[in-house]
Order: structure tokens, then C-alpha cells, then sequence
């Protein structure tokens, strides 16, 4: 059966502000899918909470809209339970990187293959302009008046400093470069990181779509994503962000180490309790 | 004070951490169950890993032993501090068996017997004194006239691993206790210990801990996904099925922290796992928003609480019955939930077995509350009913158009999963249509309220009843709930011994309550509650349920579990 | 429904996020307010940042307004869905005044009185449709028969920041509107509205919401650490303190969590901070352990927890009053704890300053409970009493051999910093002795529960007593708490217009409960509780603590608060 | 007055095991501070829970013993509303990386000239020895009882990736060169991280003291730790683990931010409420 991209249409309004950058992701996803051909049916959405947190209902397809900052690890316990599933982990940059923070560095050490798309727009959205994680030092908000002065987070260098599997960074500004992205995450086997630059048109003057464009450049051909030290040598960088593909670690995979998949690859719902083994257990108790 | 306890011998076993008590307990009373005698064993230790006094008791019975009692026929202490440490359940019928140094000069053992024998030298002579302990475990057998054969074969067992040459040197030396165990009864220097009867059906009993009891009624309910952030008393039911998960197809993990716990165990469910979440109540406080999760997403849940004695840090490894509140109105908004409290092995099993059909039929949180001292109180029993439970999955093979929060007359929506079916699983955070859309809709959310306390109606239809024992002309009415179960009954039947007959109300189901209840609360002239912690948190649910007030309330919030003796105290104020 | 309410015209603007209504009602209340006129209004919203629909309810009147009714006077649409989205508000004597396009195929709209105001067009004769918003103003001051010069005034301050030319084409449009509203007065396209009559002594009077008189109180109460992390209702008290953290010299910080946040609020205080939290259901559900922390270690914390509808995420930005017993019993272990829920804007701004010194003096956390609507709603008062506060620090000068634990006749150990004395200040989240090291003994872990629980006695002595309004003959007690006041007030005056007496009493206290509840509770014939909640759970706190059951409860949970008119037919139920 | 080491004594049964790290670290702390001549009166001890938690009970002063994960919370507030006093967070790698990693996270962004000590022993000492995170793929517990498959957690290198503005390793077997580290920690303005390995001899078998004193080295003399990529880069090496001072990155406190003391240094205890301020501020909503 081939998937079309109106398989992931629902008809429900939209909440975003005309121009969000969350309009271009969503067409992002839903066509990035389309080309793969995977359904709606074997993938799962969950999201946070926060104006990308309200992806997953704009998407048909299974769903969990979760808590705020907690969907990696919904998201981890359904790969771990069917591995069969493609689970998409997407949310905000407050909802992962602050809320989420403590998850967002363990869920990469598991190396789950799930992908996790953060819209990284450099403000809390749907609360109405606070700074998040990734806003830049000096920004003024109705809440830092006198301009943030925490250091950014930078979820690029954290990842690859952690030995996440695969690192990355996009702009929805530009569909086919990020699809390309999207495509190589999904494909990749353990967890997939991309940090999405994604504007937010009512709360964010500074990181509009034109500044995006201008501030960053892609990685080179020539680039190659193994060497953890250069890696961050360019997540590092300032001037100008890059992006594409900044790391890749293969490695054993979450469910790989689970070890229960090894000889049995029925997902957990399908199995069932074998009542021989439990009475083995409880007579080593006699 | 003075029970007698004819049937029974106890025995401490007291010294510091890392010293070994739990292996000489873990011997001993497998020699002694195998032998055919009823066992009991409790444990009470610090919060260290090294130093420090912990005791272990252990009762050693003709008829079933499954209640803690303060006497001490036997103290084995490994340090100094051993005895004053227990001075208080010390009488002139308690023997002292050690190395005398340890106690000569100490005024709290003065009125006991003591019996000098150097554990350590001996061992000493078998070559180290890492032997002791099982020279202990030899003097202790050899008292109460345990089978030798039986003894040196649980040595192989446990030290097989080590290599032979250990494993005979344990042998030796539990052969050498043995020994001196005959040479202190024939040289006369133990007064008549109460004798005991064995009974060889007793030996092929099952000898199990609240923690087995959880763990194993987990596994017998389906769960294949344990989680957990380490945390006494609870850390042990994670490392039970952590150890029998490729056995069981179990994922294990130990998780970064309890608010990952309980938002794994919700991706788990969501995607048809049976996920269990093992905590206590300073973790469960973390959880509580993702109750409310759980709450409003209809996402069935099963978490095991081991409560210890708050708040915060509190006592890390002592007792409470203080977080019953806590986990029924932990989370904001309103939703239904079911909280057990096994107050025997048996049910632990069951009830935990059955949390998860539960929690899978109703598509609610299941909180299993036990406590410190259930999870580290053993003792044997006949079996577990494993072949009579059931893994009710609940779940259906959905149709295209399914939609998970569909109005039915119940308030039960049928429950699908990801790729199982034509439909998507949608579930949803927010107030939220019967497609899981967000809605601010007024009627909406009336009626998604009403629909989840329909399921609460229903939840109290299928309430597990209180356990009535006695006769419902007593006058006096006893309440507990949970762990309390063993001790309390057991001063009950002290009390019946002198001529009281008080009837007994014990809860394993805390929420909802099983209507029944009312009528015994009526009938009853006075209702006494006991309960470990300082409010009387059930008395509370009962008066708002029932309206009923209790005569009175024992009340114990020393960190420490209930004694048959203490009880019989309490108990006896109210027959006065 | 049909209430007359002929002292005041009640005015909606509706329209979509983004639309600027905000900044209409800032400039109208204003307006309106400083020419004399009793203004009241509140906000509802969609959790969005544009689009949908949301809308304002503005009361003038001649007298004091404080309360929300659903008549509808004047509707402003400024989108298509907004006269459906208002439809049960509308009757025959509501004028719509608008762009005929967005209403006149509408069939809501068919009963009322449609006057067709194109606002765009005017401004963009002015120059730009930005101004359209500045017209409206004009045109319902206009009808209003407000100040010109006046308003003309507050434009200029308002747009002062955007230069001369934005200022005058601002001033423009309000001129063009009021001349707008004269046409259509003259022109008799209205029937007459009711006519207001202003007082000069109103003018000078404050307008505010539940937002500002919460923080204000904070900083009377000597506030100076506040901790959040944004969510709704609560951020706007945070971001109040921000905006004036320098002139107060208060730290304010946006954590990263709310984990962290009451962690903050912990090291703060023990420091000798005055600290604030604000947050809302969900962040408070993840602030329990912390919570516990402050119980065993007696460290004062406030938290303002701005309610909203559960579970979880819920409807982010409506209303509810359903974290009553979530406040109540979170936390592990049992420690005493202060809540309070004012119903009025002057309690709003006194409890929150009290707030500090009982939490200071007790040591212990209060809580104040707010709401969506509370915070989103304002009038004018005609002062805080400000002078007659002050800050009581309850903070001693050390001397060495401090013991932060030291047990005292009322369980109430002086409270010294670090920094200040000789002695140290050492606390502890295990149990603790009274130097505030780990014990695991006993009798301490029971005197130390024991002088918690002296200090509850205490808190119960100086609890805020409630609020009783009518005579004690009267047959019907209502009875409210928090935010629900001024609307349950005024559906009783308007029974009371009706021949009918009911008595009010209204708790701004909701833990520990004043003694003198009972007095009222027993006198009381019938007693109808009014909660915004689904299961009543102020009616089971009162039922816990004086046995008194409500003869009948209104609970409202669909996300939105009560009208005066919905009051009134509820109310009207248990006098048949 | 002249601090003696004896002054940070208490006459207290220290509930360690013998031969744990914590008892060289709880020595360092106590000489350190008695070189510097720190009084007990102006240090705050701030501690979580766990075995390292404990040691705001083993020493004479102020001191919070907390929750678990969240004493670097605790610590932050503290200085904020007093930045006289010396504040010292101190806890565990299970504490600090695991439950309060968020914290750990974002406390480096603030930049709160607090000394954070993480003894690191690579176990959950308190809880009866399972895996913390920074344990080695492979180690088997009582809980991992297939070994532990995570990505260890690399603090020094999540902490330069971060930012933070002092970044060292130290061991406490080396108690001369720990204490010079310390007491640059001390003597920095802003952060100061430093991850102490600490034996735990009860339940690390693998990391013993041997093992550490054969498996780290000192970064050289000619080092310089003001390159972060560099200084990222010694924090991945893992065949030989380096000792020292990694990264330092000046930058205004955290104190220095909130600018409420730039005129008046007075802690907040001190502070008064000035009425006038609060009478005009009233009077604007008139
Ligand atoms: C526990 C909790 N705290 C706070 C909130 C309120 N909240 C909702 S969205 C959000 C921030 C959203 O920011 P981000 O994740 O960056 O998403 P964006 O809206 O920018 O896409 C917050 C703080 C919440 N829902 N839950
Ligand atoms: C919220 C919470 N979860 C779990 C615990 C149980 N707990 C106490 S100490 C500890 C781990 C200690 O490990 P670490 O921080 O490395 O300290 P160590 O004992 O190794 O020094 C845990 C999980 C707790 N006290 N609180
Ligand atoms: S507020 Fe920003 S992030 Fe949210 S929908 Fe609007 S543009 Fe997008
Ligand atoms: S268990 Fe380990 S960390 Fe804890 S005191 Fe013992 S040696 Fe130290
Ligand atoms: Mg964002
Ligand atoms: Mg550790």
C-alpha cells in the first residue's frame, strides 16, 4: 500500500499563529513519512507540551500528547515495548531542554532508536515569550526585563559530548536539506537528535527566518560525522551555525541490549505469561 | 509484657551491617522451614552500609508463625552494641549465646542468661573467621535440633559457587556449631526452651518476604516492565524481576529518576505493556503529576509504594503506614483510582496479580501501598494460587475510526494499541473530545469528568471486601489496615487466650471500600483503629465514607512496626 | 437568567488572539474608571497565542460592581465566530455594534439589537486598520458618555513610546469613534441603555486584578525571591515582581523546573530570604517532595498556586477550583501547613502579606489558592491598606550552641540564618534530633511529629475566620471559598432584591478551618455549598473536621467560572 | 581569629564504611578550608542524599542536608540571597547526575560562584550498589544484572560543552594535589565543578583506589584551560583519565546579574521594605 501525504491530514483547525515555523515542520514530517512510506499506522507521535508540543494533533496517526518535558520517555517505553513501531519524539526547545532536561541527557545514553525533533525556536511559545534554554544572553522578555544573562544551552555540543548516536541540526526554512535530515535520522538505528531551528513569529524578533538563513551554512561535503572532538569543535561554533549531520555513533541499540527481542521479536502485547516458568519460580521458594 | 509464646522460640540475631546477619538468617531459617517447623523473620536495620545495629528476629513455631512478638528466647549478638540495642525485649527467660566479651560487662544483660561461646575462635581454627557465621548458624540449628544432613546440604548449595574447599569449611562449621549447641544442652546451661513439634508437610513449604510476595503476584499478572529509581523499601521488587527478566520477557529499568519512571511505565501501557512502577513515597511524590497523566488519559497503571516514615528523607529504612493520603489525592484534577494493601503474603500475590487486570479493564492507577516492614518480614505458607489467576489483557483490535475516549454507558472505553488494528491511538493531555482532540469545551469536559466517575462507581462494585474474622456480638471491633494484618491478629488471639473475644476488620482494599463495611461499623458498640502513623489516616477515609468515628485510635509513629505485645496493651485500654 | 441589573451596563468584546481586545479594555476600564464610573471585568481566553475565540466582560455601573454576570449589554464582535461564541449570553436587549459583515448572516444575532460600526474603515481613513481598535474605544466611551479630554489623555500615555504621530492618530480614532457613538445615539439606533450615574471619589480609586493584588501583597510582605516557572494562570504574579525586582531588590528567576524552583524557595528562606513561588496545578504536583522538605525541616515557603481545570494538562487557561486537596495532603509524612483562598481583591493583597509572617513565624509552608478567573479579573477598590502591615521577619541572632530543633513549650524553635551569630543553622530532610542530626530512635521520630503537630494547634488559633454575611435566622446558609465570592454575593443580593434571605458565610481560609465555623454549621437549617469543582471537596474538609454534611452542593466543572445568573437559579433550588 | 581544622570537627559517629573515599575527601575539605581560613560561621555545607549526601552531617557549620537530586537548587538560592557566605555543594554522582542532572544541567548556566563537589564513585554507595551513570558499559549489580549497556555520563565533558565557567577531575587519594585544585575552585569567581573520584570499597569493585591511581595522570604544567574545544577534547580521552583543572571561562556571576547588590551588598535578611516605594507603586494603579 503506498502512503500518501494526505494520509496525515486531519481536519482539525490549526492553533499556530499564521507564519509559526511549526507549519513548515509539520509539512516537513508529513512528507518526509509520505516518501518513506511509512503509515500512520505503524508510526507514533508523542509530544510535550508547548506550541510543538501541540504537533501531534495536527498529524493523524497514533498519538500521545503527554506532560510537559516528559515525552522522551513515553516515547523510549513504547520503542522499548514494540520495536516494531516508528516513534517520533517531538516538542519544544523549553519542553526538552528545561522541563525535559534531565531526560533529554539520559534518553541518549540508552540509545533507543526513536527520532526526537526539537523545535528549537529560542522562546517558550505558547506561554507567551518567556526565554528559553536557547534564547542568547542580553534578549529581553516580559519576564527577563532586564535581558537574559544565562548561558545558552547548546544541545548540539551536550549531545555529542554525551556520545549521542546521531546529531544534528536543520532549519524549516529549508524543506528539502532538512527532509534529507529527517530521512538519514530515521534511517539511523539508535537515537536520532535533531535540534530544528523552527521561527517563532509572535514572540521572537531576533531568530526570525531571515536571521536563520543568514546565520547559518551547512556543514560540508567533505564533513564527516565519526570524529567526536571535531564534531563538537563545530557544534561549538558561534559565528555562524552550522547544519546537517554533526555526529553519528553507531552502536547497540536500547532494544538491542533489552535482549528480550533476541530470539522473540513479538512486540509485548503479543505474548503471554508462561504459567510453567512461573511455577518453576515460586518452587525454587519450597 | 509477659506473653508466653509456649509454642514458639524467638531468636535475634543482632550486630552490625556488613557483618552478615542476612546470611545467617537466610540459612537458618531455610534449615529450620525444611526441617518442618514454621518460620518466621523480620528484619530491622540502619540506613548504612557498614556498622551501625541491625536485628533480625526469627520465630521458630510448632503451629503458623506469621506475627512479631518483642520476647527473645535466644540473642545471638555480633558486637558491643547488641544488646542494649534490643534491652528492652530482654527478660530473665532470654538466653545471651556469644562471645562474652561482648556482653560481660554490660549492666542491660545482666539479668539474662548468658552462655559464652567464641564463634570466631572456632572458625579461627577452621582456618578464618569468616567462618563464624556459619558456626552461629550451627549453635542456633543444633539448639533447636534441626536436621544436620539437611544443613550441610543447604551449605553446598549456598557456597557452591565458591569453590569446594569453602564449601567444606562451611560445612565444618556449622558441623562444629552443632557441636557446641550439644555440649551447652548437656552441660545444662539453658533453661528448658519451649519445645517444639515438626510437621514434614511444613518443609516443602514455600518461605517468601512481602518483596517476593509483590514481585512474584507481578509476574503472575502479565507484568513484562518493571521500573524503578532505587529506593528502600522498594528497590527490592525492581531487583527481583530485574533478575528474572530474560526468564519472563521483562524489560527492566532502572531509570534517571521517578518522574521518568512514571512516564515510562505510560508509554509502556500506551503501547500494551504491563508496566510496573516500584517506589516509595518520597519518588511517589515526584510522580504525582504523572498520575494526573494517567488520571486524565484513562492510561492504566500499577504502582507498588513501599512506605517508609516521612517526611522527606525521613527514616529511610524504618516503617509507616503514612502515605494512604498521599496516594489518593496525589494529582491535581479528579480521577479515579484503587489503592490495595495486602496485609499477608497471600494477598500480596494475588492483589498485585490482580492490580494489573484491574488497572487494564478500568484504565486506572493501581497503587499497591505496602511498607518497610511487609516487604522485609518473611515466614512460610502452603503455596501460591497461581493456577487460578488469569492475564486479562483488555484489549481490542481496533477498527478504522476508533476513537479511544468513546461515551459508552460504563464510562469504559475499549482500549486499543499501536499497531495492533485499523484505528490510531490517540491520548492526550489536555481536556480532550472522545478522538483525544483538545477541547474547550464546557459540555465536554463535564462529561469526560462524569465518564471517569462512572468508572469509579464501578471500581466500588468490584471492591475486594474487609476481612471479617470474629464474632459480630463482640462488643469491641478492631480496624487495620495493610501490613498490620499478622501482628494484630495475633494480640487478638492472645486476648481470646485470656478470655477477650474481640471480632477483627481488616482492609487490604483502602480505596474505594467495599460497602459492606458500613454494616460492621454500625453493629459495632466500639471500634478501635490501630494504625501505623500519627493521624489515623484510614479512621479519616472511614468517617468520611461511613461517618462513623472510632472509640478509639492506636496510633504508632516511632518509625518502628506494632509488637503482638504492644497491642495487647493498646487493646486491652478499650476493655477496661 | 433574565436579571435585570439596571445600575450597570455590561459590555463583551470578543474577537481572536492577536486582535488587540486587551488593550481595548485596558484603555476603556480606564477610561471609564478615572471619569467616575464602577468598572469591573474579566477575561476568558483560548490556550493560544492567535486565532480562535476569546472574550472580555466589562460591568460599569453606578455602585460597586465585583461581580460577573452573563447579560449582555453591548457586544463588540471582531470576528465572525465571536457573536456565536457569546450566543447564550445574548437576548433581546443586546446591542450588537460592529461590521455588519460579521454578523448579519449570522443567526445568533437575529434577536438583538445590530448597529452596523465599521471600525476598520475609519481607521484606515486615519491612516492605518492598526487604529481600528482605538476606535472602538472611542465609540463605547462615546456611548458611555465619557471624559474626551480624558481619554484623549490615557491615549497619549499609552502610545507615548511610539512617537508623536502614532499618539495623535491614536487620539484621532478614539475622537472619531465617540463621534460615532453620538450618530448612533441621535440616531436612535439603541434603546436606552441604563444610566449610569459617576462619582468624582471613584476616579482616584485603584484598578486591579487578582494578579496584582496577589504580588502587591508580596512585596507588602516583604517579598523579595520569586521563583517560577511559566505557566497558567500564575506567571503574571512572577512577571509583576520581575518587572519591579529592581526597585524592591527582589532576586527573580525563571528556573528551569519547578523541581527546582521550590528547591530554590527552600535555600532562600533557610538564608533568610522573604521567597515566593507561583505556579499551577501541574507544577505544584511536581513540587510535593519539596513540599515534604519544608514539613520535616520547618523551613517557612509560600506558594501562590493560580488554579486551573486537571487533570494534567487539562484546559491550560480556564478555570477551576479542584487543587484543594492536592494542596492539602501533598507531601510525604504528615507536617502542618497554612492555605489560604482569598475571595476579594483586598484579601487577595492582605493574606498574601500575612502569608510571609505566618510562614516566618511558624515556620511553616502557606499556600495561597488563586485561580484562572481570580487572576484574570479586576475592579476598583479604594485603597490596600498598605500602611498598617508590616514585615515580621521572626529571625533571632544566634548564639553558639544554637540548636535549630530545640524542642520548646509550643513546638516553635527560634529560627536563626547563616551569617548572623554564632551558632549554626543546620537542617536536615531525615528525622531529626534538635541539632539536626539523622536519628533513627523513636522517641524522637515521635516528639519531633508531636512538635509539628503543636504548631498545627497553633495555626488553628490564628486562623482567618470566615466571613459571615446575613442573620444567623435566616434558613439557607451558603457557603464558598476563594474566588467565588463576589459572584455568590451577588446572586444573593439579587434573591434577596427577590424577597428572599439567604445567609452567607465565605471561607479565605481553607486550612486549618476557624473554630467558629461550627457555630454557623450547627445553627444552619439548610446549607447549600457552592464549588467550582466536580466532587466538593471544601464540603468534605468541612465534614472531616465539624460532621456536618451540605444539604445540597452546586459544583460547576465544565472549565468556567459561576454567573451571578447561574447562581441565582441554583440557588433558587432549595428555597422551593 | 585563626580557623583551626579541628573547628569543622563534630563529635558525631560517622556512618561511612571504613576505607571509603569519603573519609580522604571530608580531611581535604576540612584543611582546605582551614588554609584558606574559612570559618564554619560563613560556610554553608549543602548536601543531597546518598553517602556523599551524608557529609553535611560530618562536619562542624551551617549545612542543609536535602533531597536527593536537588541540593544544587538549594545551594544557588543561598548564594543569591546572601553571596557573603562560602557556599559548598556537595553530593554524589547518582544524586548530582541522575535524579538532579536537570539541575546540574542548568545551575552551570547561572554561573553562581558556589564550589559544586560530586564524588564520584561511579556506584549508588547508599542504596546498596547499583549502577550510577557514570558506570562502565558491562559493570554487573544486583539490579544490571546483564551489565550495564548505558553510554557512561561524561560530566567534564557535558560541563565544557556547557560553558561552565570551572571544570576539574580530581581523586582523593591524591589529598595535596586535590586540595590546590580546591582551593582554585574556591578562589574562582562563578561555578567551580570539580568531579572527585571516591572510592566506594563496599560496592565498586572496579574502581578502587589502585584503579584510580593507575588509570588517571595530571594534565601537564603547560597546559591551558582556556580552549574549550581542547579542553573537551582531554575530557573524552578515556584510556588514561587527566587530573586537573580542565576548562576556566570567566564571565560575571550570577551574583553580578541580578544586579540588586551592585549598590547595596547587604544579603537580603538585612534588607527592609521600604514603604514609600511601595506606596507609589500602589498609587499607579489609581
Ligand atoms: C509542568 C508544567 N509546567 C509548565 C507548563 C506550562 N507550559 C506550557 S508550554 C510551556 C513552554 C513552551 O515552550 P517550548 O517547549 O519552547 O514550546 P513552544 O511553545 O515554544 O513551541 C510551558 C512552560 C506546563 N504545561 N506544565
Ligand atoms: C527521590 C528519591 N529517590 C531515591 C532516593 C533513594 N536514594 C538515596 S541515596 C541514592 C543514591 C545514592 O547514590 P549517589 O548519589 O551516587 O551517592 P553515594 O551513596 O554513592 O555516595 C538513592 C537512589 C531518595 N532518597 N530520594
Ligand atoms: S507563538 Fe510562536 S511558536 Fe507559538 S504558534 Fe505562534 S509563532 Fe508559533
Ligand atoms: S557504601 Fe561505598 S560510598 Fe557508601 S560509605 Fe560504604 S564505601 Fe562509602
Ligand atoms: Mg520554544
Ligand atoms: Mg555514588
Amino acid at each position: 500500500m503506498m502512503v500518501n501525504s494526505s494520509d496525515f491530514d486531519r481536519e482539525v483547525e490549526v492553533h499556530w499563529c499564521p507564519g509559526c515555523g511549526n507549519y513548515p515542520a509539520l509539512k516537513i514530517l508529513k512528507e518526509t513519512l509520505t516518501d518513506l512510506n511509512i503509515t500512520p499506522n505503524n508510526a507514533v507521535i508523542v509530544t510535550g507540551i508547548g506550541q510543538a508540543g501541540k504537533f501531534s494533533h495536527f498529524i493523524e496517526g497514533n498519538m500521545i500528547n503527554g506532560l510537559h518535558g516528559r515525552y522522551l520517555s513515553n516515547a523510549l517505553a513504547i520503542k522499548a515495548s514494540n520495536p516494531e513501531l516508528s516513534v517520533f519524539a517531538i516538542s519544544g526547545d523549553g519542553c526538552t531542554y528545561s522541563e525535559g532536561g534531565n531526560h533529554f541527557l539520559h534518553t541518549m545514553r540508552y540509545n533507543p532508536s526513536i527520532v526526537n525533533i526539537v523545535h528549537d525556536n529560542a522562546v517558550y511559545g505558547l506561554t507567551k515569550g518567556q526565554a528559553s534554554p536557547t534564547s542568547e544572553i542580553g534578549v529581553k522578555t516580559g519576564v527577563q526585563t532586564l535581558g537574559v544573562y544565562n548561558t545558552p544551552f547548546n544541545p548540539i555540543a551536550v549531545a555529542i559530548a554525551q556520545n549521542a548516536s546521531f546529531v544534528a541540526r536543520a532549519f524549516v526554512g529549508h524543506a528539502e536539506q532538512t527532509k534529507e535530515i529527517l530521512k538519514k535520522a530515521i534511517a539511523h538505528k539508535g537515537y536520532a537528535f535533531i535540534d530544528l531551528f523552527s521561527p517563532c513569529v509572535s514572540f521572537n524578533r531576533i531568530n526570525t527566518y531571515q536571521w536563520y538563513r543568514e546565520n547559518t551554512y551547512y556543514l560540508e561535503d567533505s564533513y564527516t560525522p565519526f570524529d567526536q572532538k571535531e564534531a563538537i569543535g563545530r557544534a561549538l561554533e558561534r559565528s555562524k551555525l552550522p547544519l546537517g549531520v554533526f555526529y553519528i555513533n553507531e552502536r547497540p541499540t536500547y532494544e538491542d541490549n533489552i535482549q528480550i527481542y533476541k530470539n522473540d521479536s513479538r512486540p509485548l502485547w503479543e505474548r503471554d505469561l508462561s504459567k510453567e516458568k512461573l511455577k518453576t519460580l515460586i518452587n525454587s521458594f519450597r | 509484657m509477659a506473653i508466653e509464646f509456649s509454642d514458639s522460640i524467638s531468636i535475634v540475631l543482632c550486630g552490625a551491617a556488613g557483618q552478615g546477619i542476612a546470611t545467617v538468617e537466610t540459612l537458618l531459617t531455610s534449615a529450620l522451614k525444611k526441617s518442618g517447623f514454621h518460620v518466621f523473620s523480620t528484619q530491622e536495620f540502619m540506613s548504612r552500609v557498614r556498622g551501625g545495629t541491625n536485628s533480625t528476629t526469627i520465630r521458630v513455631s510448632t503451629n503458623r508463625v506469621q506475627s512479631y512478638c518483642e520476647k527473645i528466647d535466644i540473642l545471638v549478638p555480633f558486637t558491643r552494641e547488641a544488646v542494649s540495642h534490643v534491652k528492652n525485649r530482654l527478660s530473665s527467660i532470654s538466653c545471651i549465646i556469644g562471645n562474652k566479651k561482648l556482653f560481660e560487662s554490660n549492666s542491660d544483660a545482666q539479668s539474662c542468661i548468658l552462655v559464652d561461646v567464641n564463634y570466631e575462635a572456632v572458625a579461627e581454627e577452621i582456618g578464618h573467621r569468616v567462618y563464624s557465621n556459619s558456626v552461629a548458624v550451627g549453635v542456633l540449628a543444633g539448639l533447636l535440633q534441626t536436621d544436620r544432613q539437611l544443613i550441610a546440604g543447604l551449605m553446598a548449595d549456598r557456597f557452591q559457587s565458591k569453590g569446594e574447599k569453602i564449601v567444606n569449611n562451611n560445612i565444618e562449621a556449622v558441623k562444629r556449631g552443632c557441636d557446641l549447641a550439644d555440649e551447652i544442652m548437656s552441660s545444662n546451661q539453658l533453661p528448658p526452651l519451649p519445645s517444639l513439634i515438626n510437621q514434614p508437610s511444613v518443609s516443602s513449604e514455600l518461605y517468601l518476604s512481602g518483596r517476593d510476595a509483590v514481585a512474584l503476584g507481578a509476574i503472575a499478572g502479565g507484568c513484562n516492565y518493571v521500573i524503578f529509581y532505587p529506593m528502600a523499601p522498594s528497590t527490592g521488587v525492581g531487583a527481583f524481576l530485574a533478575r528474572n527478566r530474560l526468564k519472563f520477557g521483562i524489560v527492566s529499568d532502572q531509570t534517571e529518576d521517578e518522574i521518568s519512571a512514571i512516564n515510562k511505565a505510560f508509554g509502556a501501557w500506551y503501547a500494551g505493556a504491563r508496566a510496573l512502577v516500584t517506589t516509595s513515597g518520597g519518588g511517589f511524590a515526584l510522580m504525582t503529576e504523572g498520575l494526573s497523566l494517567a488520571g486524565v488519559t484513562e492510561m492504566p497503571l500499577i504502582i507498588h509504594l513501599g512506605q517508609r516514615p516521612g517526611p522527606a528523607t525521613g527514616m529511610p529504612t524504618r516503617t509507616e503506614q503514612g502515605d494512604l493520603e498521599l496516594v489518593l489525592y496525589s494529582g491535581h484534577g479528579d480521577f479515579p483510582r484503587v489503592i490495595y494493601a495486602p496485609g499477608t503474603l497471600k494477598e500480596a500475590f494475588l492483589m498485585t496479580q490482580q492490580a494489573f487486570n484491574i488497572a487494564a479493564k478500568y484504565q486506572v492507577p493501581v497503587i499497591i501501598l505496602t511498607d518497610h516492614y511487609f516487604i522485609n518480614t518473611s515466614y512460610n505458607l502452603p503455596s501460591l494460587d497461581y493456577e487460578n489467576t488469569i492475564v486479562e489483557k483488555h484489549l481490542i483490535e481496533t477498527q478504522s475510526g476508533y476513537q479511544r475516549y468513546q461515551f459508552t454507558e460504563d464510562g469504559i472505553s475499549p482500549r486499543g494499541i499501536p499497531g495492533r488494528g485499523e484505528g490510531f491511538i490517540r491520548v492526550d493531555s489536555h481536556t480532550h473530545t472522545q478522538n483525544s482532540q483538545i477541547t474547550e469545551d464546557p459540555v465536554i469536559r463535564k462529561n469526560m469528568v462524569d465518564k471517569m466517575f462512572k468508572k469509579l462507581q464501578q471500581l466500588k462494585e468490584v471492591a475486594i471486601k474487609p476481612n471479617f474474622l470474629g464474632n459480630s456480638e463482640d462488643e469491641v471491633l478492631v480496624i487495620s489496615w495493610g501490613s498490620t494484618f499478622h501482628n494484630v491478629k495475633g494480640a487478638i488471639t492472645e486476648l481470646g487466650k485470656k478470655g477477650h473475644s474481640l471480632s477483627y476488620l481488616h482492609f487490604s482494599q483502602v480505596y474505594p471500600i467495599h460497602r459492606s463495611t458500613s454494616d460492621y461499623l454500625k453493629k459495632a458498640k466500639k471500634i478501635v483503629m490501630v494504625e501505623n502513623n500519627a493521624t489515623g489516616q484510614f479512621a479519616q477515609q472511614l468517617y468520611l465514607e461511613f461517618g462513623i468515628k472510632m472509640t478509639r485510635k492506636v496510633l504508632k509513629y516511632t518509625g518502628y512496626p506494632f509488637s503482638i505485645e504492644e497491642l495487647v496493651k493498646e487493646l486491652e485500654k478499650e476493655l477496661k
